[in-house]
């Protein structure tokens, strides 16, 4: 299948034009000993019909498919409403570039504006960027940024963070000359606040901590947010589950400098990982440390309104190295997707998403705490998620489940050593009643 | 479809009451207390409460305020921005792939895992490296991670190194990826033909410079045709060759930066391998690299074990995680989709179109426009304003004016060597039609910049909204909707 | 986006050459005098060479030269332009549905004939019938198919009749439809309130006449308020009832045409059922009829046999077939959806707030419009353009005017007992804010009529193109592009 | 779930803007005694979380999906590109009413006139209107047009022509006191000459023949056509597979004096048989008797070229009873979805498309005709189906091959009592080589 435009007298018309005998002589300047003098080793070309018939064929190949779920961890399995999917894959939409020229970009650059108003909203804070890669990176981001801001060179990050985005910040770090230190976490499954308070200090630029957190425990950021500041450090606010700031206080109103994290939650498919969408949103005052892109209100020659990209001297095409960020290409489509499921469930819509989410999870967390031999690992209020200890190896428990058509849940030895034969069940708006009893009848038998 | 018709926010058609996607009922019995002792929000204060129909007339008409590559050429430079198969868009978003979670064990999801493994291989093939990772989200976070193997690989030889060189003409991203990696910046200057300076390169090139950041053909849309010679000088100091591929669109097939000597170097899959911009993401930068530093790359790696493919996490040499999960999954699978479709002749042919439309463009415009460095174009050219400029016109005038010829811009923002820079880059999947199209809104322009000056100046006019107060926009920023007190 | 951008023929833009839509390789030995001796064509003359890049744009940029319900209130009235839920559309072309064969045997396709069951039962009970026929393609299809079936009803009793009775105030496919079942048409005049004329409907209603065919709320949106003592009149006479239920939005869940003597009606999906119009179709006019006539039913009937869904085709009495296979199965997947969502509750608010929309713009624009009758509305009114008259202002005018405030002209052809006339209906599903900026606009037109004129004449302003030659359109047709010799 | 867009706010002053208390003053004229006083019988409201799991729960009851197809007779599983399924549902092409603000419905209108153009390609005749419901409606309305245009009250069917098109036709005519006659077909399954020269007389109107027909065999239109006009009867050419067109002859270009039918096949989906899509082409000098709507080239006042509906006064509007037929809404969108398959196909890809369809129904016909006990019932020559006669009655033979996941084909001896135990056999594009030789591979084991 071919894409190109272009007949063949098209082509002799513009080779004559160009003044060049072959398309070959176009390529003169490259040096004769390296260019390739072969086909690639590709598969032969597909038309639509066979590729369709490839990929669908592929596609086959995932087992997950035909599976009873309760994943989630950092990606949920959440209603997405018909218009998200409809208007988002308009061409309009989908295929321009960054609205660089605000003249004909004014879809894409009210949608960012709106995108931010949503996201400031949502995190209780004053200004918020035009999206960021994802939640790990969003995390990376925000410390590098709690280090320009403080000048300090260590940060606290929550053993309750999500592991994936652990790893990412000390990936992001390692070259920089910033430290690391992990706080753990207490019975409740929330930060040990004596552990906190000891590693605490001058140096510390931020403390990174997660809520709802990897475990669905949901911290209390106001205490955290008042010890990190009593040292003077940023109180960095992950989320992880965007849905829960439909309920839960808005991080900024209990202190949070910065919330940061990841919002596939709100209309973003799962789609084995990505994209996704990361969102940062920071106090005013430190807007200039602020990385990525935003969009800003303005007016035209007749005073009519309209939004343009701003304040790029922060970003590298202007400021090269010392830009806040290398991050250009963004998620805009994804932003997109989130600004359009915002506005569909809206106020009433959103908060009733989230405490459906608390409902379901607080019926299946009674549910398998009342099959003989589970346990919750924590005692900490949860969100849509929560950990039960089993009696039996996660890896045995999960493989009887799955034989019976059920993914239980994810198992949290691998990165939790500590938490071995626990798993981390997740229960959405999508699971039904009958769905939970089913996964609790299946515990029971696999168990008994 | 009309000119006059403003759209407002969101949040002022909001009407307490209104709404649109409810829920089910709740099924299970409800337990008031669950979060109780947890600070919950009142409400969600300013959240907007509008109906279906309001949202999809809103976003309905905000996308009739956009151009768009469905709409027409859309000559930007260094972004390549081709025509996206809708059957990619279909495909990309098949419940086997988009309803599959990335936690799902190995063995649930063999399908994902083969989609990734063939693209891995198949960016091998075409960009000559021996392995590729697809987890960076986009160019940028391509150079970082390709900044940070290099890295690695240079400490594991116990020689970490303190410079990084990167030519006047590269993109931003470049020295600030380099910056993030820790690396000092030096910055080598470009050459009368536009490329590097190879005296320049020698001088600089020292054992305390871990790498150069070569783009080639570079953001002039020239071949650095002493490629072979300039990896060759690297090397001999010991230091490795990163390649900012963005612009493979003029390669693909003809020749490859792995037999050039490219020791690193980053894809864009939403600019040479057709997934959609988005108007800003996602997009996807995977990074291929030479046998030396496959121990380095980030986990999870793709592994095979008899038939079946399985996550690598325990790589003792890895730079870590760079990102969540597996990369950009969706956009990989468009990626995969294209080249299936192309096969070995249609990725050749990519090149070969993408390089003879740029080159009927300047060749179209040569008289018109100035043209800076006259070395043969590849894939894009870069004139100036300077002959516009005698009138008083600039390049944001000439953009602007396009507008209204029903075009969309060039690139004017880099490169910084040339002032006045209008960037072109049609691609491959241009209709004739559409570059004289082009073409002739360049010419008229020229002749309007020589007669009617004012009329470019106040341009654009047939837009729901004329030029825009960038300065008053940065000074007194307001980044989002209030509502009135 | 751009108004001065014209979108040529896809004819204009062919090259020799171009492709898309290429099909695999043939899998089976060629066979190349497989139609030896058949009449083949040497090539498809004329036909197009595009490239999918071409084709996307072509019709992207047509797109935008639609105005459409996405994009703001469209109060035409007599047409129900409501807003189409999106969901409807996804499940509708579900490949379970989609992808299913026609001919397929009954065992196969349960769920296909749920479906069909299921409308039929709750289309009865909204409509007050003993049974509904799917298979009519639209309402003057189903005009068609309930006259036929009083014809049949009428023979049966070995009493065919001659006449149908028809109000002047109906819609022209009544006439039409009833012509084409064989019946010599009778207008009955309307009275001062713009109903039905009692007396003048006694006189006519002999026992020559088959049927009366009313429309009921009528073109005028006004509801006929004698349709007891009007039904009495007919039946007592021996005749039958049609209903034109095309204004069934005003009667949901408040009141049954089955309740108020009517025999036979048919439906409109693409109205009341909130199925999109598609720019003229496909639309779904299903005929509802009492006992009596139902053994008369087109088929296939849909019955059910020990908990399975059969196709009966062996009825004695049946018409015969209307349409092949099961009627505008899609379009029926989505009125079925529609009703699902709604619920008892939500379709009694169809009426309720379509009422209530048009008596608000009715009560908001009475002082600046005419209104011939002043009899109460229903889901529409109709004003005129007689105040405007006086400044030269034709409805024409208003209408083309209306465009340049971004909002679509209401009904103006019909119905002809109100001259000039402007027929509005907004629908329920408008917002307060739509309907006052159509409220607005016709406020400010009727300034402008009186203190610019030649603005209206002039109008539309905003559009590609203005008002077009139709006199000229009609005189020397061109219906078909032609390769110039 | 709702999709009013008022708020409880807007209601009150609605209300009190019209000066009623309450909705229901509303409907004061409605004569009470027939208001209807208690809720619907109807399910309960679903939102859409539970719609989708209830219609997708219906269309599970559809056992076809699992089965290989070999079923048409005027209903064909042809490729669909994906460019028509996503540019056909562009909220400016779905949602709009019939073009009658030609300004503000451009797009339709041009669409409209491409798609005429196309069809009259198609074709080989001067005009086409922008379409009928579809082909039997089609075929129903050539007969009263040719009973218009000839004054005669006579049409002759081919008994050859699809069952369901002349019992549509029957339906229509029964009232209007005009006479169908069928002519039947030879050993080659073609229109039997001899029979139709004995029917033709002075009262005929028409001679209808389908091409390629019911069975698949493409008839000598031109011979047809020489034969009806001899009797100064029309020649009206049915279609029912489009797809044949982009290889036949054009009928017009052999006679015909009207074409219509049924063109699904270019573009529409099977969906359970509808909507599909009629089309209908002629001759100019007959113009003014052609149903349905169309689209014509004009200007503006600044002489910009533009597309109106026009030649309304045939239409029953203006024309009332006198219409030359009362269709006012059409398949507006279904044409525009032929219209991007055309334009899309193109030339080249429309013809090779039909060939591919001969090739693959031509191999399929040998192996066919290859397994012990099964014949060819006619020996003309067939486009993409073609019928087999089986020495086991159908209904059981049918019943076997979908007991291996296979629907075999279409029993011909409900409609044609005559052929009995022969069965319809339909070979598109879509089907592969294995697919056809798994077919003939399970025929055998069925029959042996
Ligand atoms: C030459 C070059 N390098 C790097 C980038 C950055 O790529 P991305 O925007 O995907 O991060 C760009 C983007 O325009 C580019 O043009
Ligand atoms: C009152 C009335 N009756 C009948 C019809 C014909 O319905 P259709 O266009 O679906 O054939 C219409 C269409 O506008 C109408 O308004």
């Amino acid at each position: 299948m071919s894409y190109l435009s272009l007949s063949d007298n098209d082509k002799k018309e513009m080779l004559a034009r160009v003044g060049v005998g072959s398309v070959d002589d176009l390529f003169c300047c490259i040096p004769d000993s390296v260019r390739l003098r072969r086909p690639l080793d590709l598969p032969p070309a597909l038309t639509e019909i066979e590729l369709v018939r490839t990929i669908e064929g592929i596609g086959r190949k995932n087992a997950y498919a035909g599976h009873l779920s309760f994943l989630g961890g950092g990606a949920y399995e959440h209603f997405i409403p018909a218009v998200v999917d409809y208007l988002s894959s308009r061409g309009e939409f989908v295929s321009p570039y960054t609205p660089y020229q605000p003249e004909v970009s004014q879809g894409t650059l009210q949608i960012i504006f709106e995108f931010q108003t949503l996201v400031c909203q949502l995190a209780g804070l004053d200004i918020a960027n035009a999206s960021l890669y994802d939640g790990s990176t969003g995390t990376a981001e925000a410390v590098l940024m709690a280090q320009r801001v403080t000048g300090r060179d260590k940060v606290l990050l929550a053993r309750s963070l999500h592991p994936q985005f652990r790893e990412v910040v000390r990936t992001f770090i390692k070259n920089l000359g910033i430290e690391a230190v992990e706080v753990g976490y207490g019975p409740d499954g929330r930060i040990d606040p004596a552990a906190l308070a000891g590693l605490l200090d001058a140096r510390t630029a931020a403390v990174v901590h997660q809520s709802p957190n990897f475990f669905g425990v949901v911290e209390d950021v106001r205490a955290l947010s008042e010890a990190a500041h009593g040292a003077k450090a940023l109180s960095v606010a992950i989320v992880a589950e965007a849905v829960s700031l439909g309920l839960l206080e808005a991080p900024g109103r209990l202190g949070a400098d910065i919330v940061t994290g990841e919002a596939q939650s709100l209309g973003v498919p799962l789609s084995f990982g990505g994209p996704y969408l990361g969102f940062l949103a920071t106090k005013k005052e430190f807007l200039r440390q602020m990385p990525g892109r935003v969009a800003g209100q303005t007016v035209d020659k007749e005073g009519r309104r309209g939004f343009v990209l701003t304040l790029s001297t922060r970003e590298q095409h202007i400021r090269r190295e010392r830009a806040t960020s290398n991050i250009c290409t963004n998620q805009a489509l994804c932003a997109l997707r989130a600004t359009i499921f915002m506005e569909t469930l809206g106020k009433r819509g959103l908060r009733e998403l989230a405490w459906q989410n608390v409902q379901k999870a607080a019926y299946a967390a009674d549910r398998l705490a009342a099959v003989p031999g589970v346990k919750r690992r924590f005692s900490g209020p949860v969100f849509n998620e929560f950990v039960v200890e089993l009696p039996k190896p996660w890896p045995a428990v999960e493989a009887s489940l799955r034989a019976k058509g059920i993914i239980g849940g994810y198992g949290l030895e691998a990165a939790y050593p500590e938490l071995k034969g626990a798993a981390l069940v997740t229960v959405t708006e999508m699971r039904t009643k009958d769905q939970i009893d089913r996964l609790a009848r299946s515990l029971q038998e696999v168990l008994s | 479809m009309i000119k006059e018709i403003r759209e407002p926010l969101i949040f002022e058609i909001s009407e307490a009451g209104k709404r649109a996607g409810e829920l089910p009922a709740l099924d299970v019995p409800e337990k008031k207390d669950a979060l109780a002792g947890v600070a919950l929000r009142r409400e969600l204060e300013g959240f907007p409460e509008v109906s279906e129909t309001e949202v999809t007339r809103h976003f309905t008409r905000l996308s009739q305020k956009n151009y768009c590559v469905d709409m027409g050429i859309y000559p930007l430079g260094s972004c390549t921005m081709k025509y996206n198969p809708k059957i990619n868009e279909r495909l990309s978003a098949h419940p086997a792939f988009a309803a599959s979670h990335p936690l799902a064990s190995e063995d649930l999801v063999q399908g994902n895992l083969e989609v990734l493994k063939r693209l891995e291989n198949y960016l091998s093939e075409i960009a000559g490296m021996d392995a590729f990772t697809l987890h960076p989200a986009a160019g940028a976070h391509g150079e970082l991670v390709g900044m940070m193997l290099i890295r690695a690989a240079l400490e594991a030889r116990g020689d970490a190194r303190k410079h990084v060189l990167i030519p006047d003409s590269a993109h931003g991203t470049n020295p600030s990826s380099a910056h993030i990696c820790g690396y000092a910046v030096r910055e080598i200057k470009s050459n009368e033909n536009g490329t590097i300076d190879l005296a320049g390169l020698e001088r600089e090139m020292t054992d305390e410079v871990a790498a150069l950041m070569v783009t080639n053909p570079n953001t002039l849309g020239v071949f650095e045709s002493d490629i072979l010679r300039i990896t060759e000088i690297v090397h001999a100091k010991g230091g490795l060759v990163y390649m900012d591929g963005a612009n493979m669109n003029a390669l693909t097939g003809i020749v490859r930066p792995g037999d050039m000597g490219v020791d690193v170097l980053h894809i864009n899959l939403h600019k040479t391998f057709s997934t959609p911009h988005g108007g800003g993401g996602p997009g996807s930068g995977p990074v291929g690299v030479k046998k030396e530093l496959v121990p380095f790359l980030p986990v999870p790696v793709i592994g095979e074990r008899n038939g079946r493919y399985v996550l690598e996490l325990d790589r003792p040499g890895t730079i870590g995680r760079v990102r969540g999960h597996f990369g950009h999954f969706s956009v990989i699978v468009r990626a995969l989709c294209y080249i299936l479709s192309l096969g070995p002749r249609g990725v050749r042919e990519i090149a070969e179109f993408a390089v003879l439309n740029a080159n009927y463009i300047r060749k179209s415009l040569e008289g018109d426009y100035h043209l800076k460095y006259t070395t043969p174009s590849m894939h894009e050219c870069v004139f100036s304003d300077k002959l516009q400029k005698e009138h008083g016109v600039t390049n944001l005038d000439i953009a602007k004016r396009l507008i209204d010829y029903g075009v969309h811009p060039p690139t004017m923002s880099f490169p910084l060597i040339v002032h006045g820079a209008l960037m072109i880059e049609p691609t491959e999947t241009e209709s004739r039609r559409d570059l004289d199209l082009f073409i002739d809104a360049m010419k008229a322009i020229a002749r309007e910049a020589k007669e009617s000056p004012e009329v470019l100046h106040a341009a654009p006019h047939v837009t729901y909204v004329g030029r825009l107060d960038e300065v008053n926009a940065a000074k007194n920023p307001v980044l989002r909707w209030e509502k009135k007190p």
